[in-house]
């Protein structure tokens, strides 16, 4: 099993994917997709990353997922660029034999892809003005739930 | 913290009594100005050593790319 | 938010129930899908329920989960009747503003679902024969862990 | 259950001393054949009083469908 790992500013079909997934033999599918919020006067999101560490720091963090659980399939996808609110962000989906490890495996990934891969959000309001989104603790908290 | 700098990359040549990122930040932040106020607050800071997350004691050894960023805000 | 739930022996198409959830203002959509298993000789899956109690069943466990984490949209669709091998069986997805309301309401949905929907499967074999397929004691036990 | 039974539902009317669905168990399984081969092993069997589920201990009363049957197995 070979995790499937995609950085892209284009947008991506939340539908394709699945279909790959429920394909791969496995008996359970978990999948997790990040919207951009539509709340308050956000006019769009742009999201920065470190081109150079991005797929490794993913690779990492999938093939720990995969290592931890036993997988049919595992598909990690994270846009950058600008991206307006309603637009899919990113993407995790695992399949297993059974439900539990789907679940985990994609709860993991995503869990570790929020404090563990190199990507940056800018919110640029209406108003011309910006605002880097700050980290919050409770990532780092769900993180760490995973160690073992 | 680009901003603060005002770039996003330099080649640099720390003096030999640097041997860790902890010992390089120190260094920078002592130049003040943009460095100064980028690495305040070291708690909101976080280092790549080669495109891999390490902690600040880790040696620069014969590293060739060192990032220092803020945590990270994807997914 | 009044959960979508849904008991048919017709098929249901993945992507269309996610558009449903991405659209529903949340920032974060988690899916489970089951699928009928492909290994060993297993030539179908029955799948049988008690109509008069299924549509309640699911109905409290949605209203459960709705009421323990803030969410946009629910969607749950068992089902029933003759399944070949690939098929999807069954599908819970949930959206919220935050991806842990998300995922885990969509765990506990599935969880519950495992112990306390009245459906019951039987594989038919290549060979003709039949078997129930027996409860595991791990599913009361997944389900045990959201007592709180 | 249904096949060891060989019906899936029927009209009863216990005794008085029957009151909770384990009594209604122990009333039937009395009766031998399919219903003691059925009821035979408690931990393998639940039950859904008017579309609910319940433990046996709950009282009939004036419920009008006790279902009884094998842990489920959906999903």
């Amino acid at each position: 099993m070979t995790p499937e790992i995609r950085i892209q500013s284009a947008d991506f079909e939340t539908a394709t994917e699945i279909d790959r997934l429920e394909k791969s033999g496995g008996g359970g599918i978990s999948t997790f997709t990040g919207i951009v919020r539509s709340d308050g006067d956000i006019a769009a999101l742009e999201l920065e990353h470190y081109p150079a560490m991005t797929e490794a720091a993913l690779g990492t963090i999938a093939r720990e997922a995969a290592s931890r659980w036993s997988l049919s399939a595992l598909t990690v996808i994270h846009r950058h660029g600008r991206l307006q609110p309603g637009e899919r962000i990113v993407f995790v989906g695992s399949a297993a034999a059974h439900r539990g490890e789907a679940i985990s495996a994609m709860n993991f990934v995503i869990d570790w892809l929020k404090t563990d891969a190199p990507f940056w959000k800018r919110e640029d309001f209406a108003d011309g003005s910006v605002r880097w989104v700050e980290a919050r603790s409770t990532d780092e908290a769900a993180r760490d739930r995973w160690q073992s | 913290m680009r901003e603060a700098i005002g770039k996003d990359g330099e080649r640099c040549d720390p003096p030999d009594s640097v041997t860790t990122i902890a010992d390089l930040i120190d260094w920078l932040a002592a130049e003040g100005g943009g460095y100064a106020l980028a690495f305040a607050d070291r708690d909101r800071l976080r280092a790549a050593l080669d495109q891999r997350f390490v902690p600040f004691d880790t040696q620069l050894g014969g590293a060739k790319e060192l990032a220092l960023f803020p945590p990270v805000t994807g997914g």
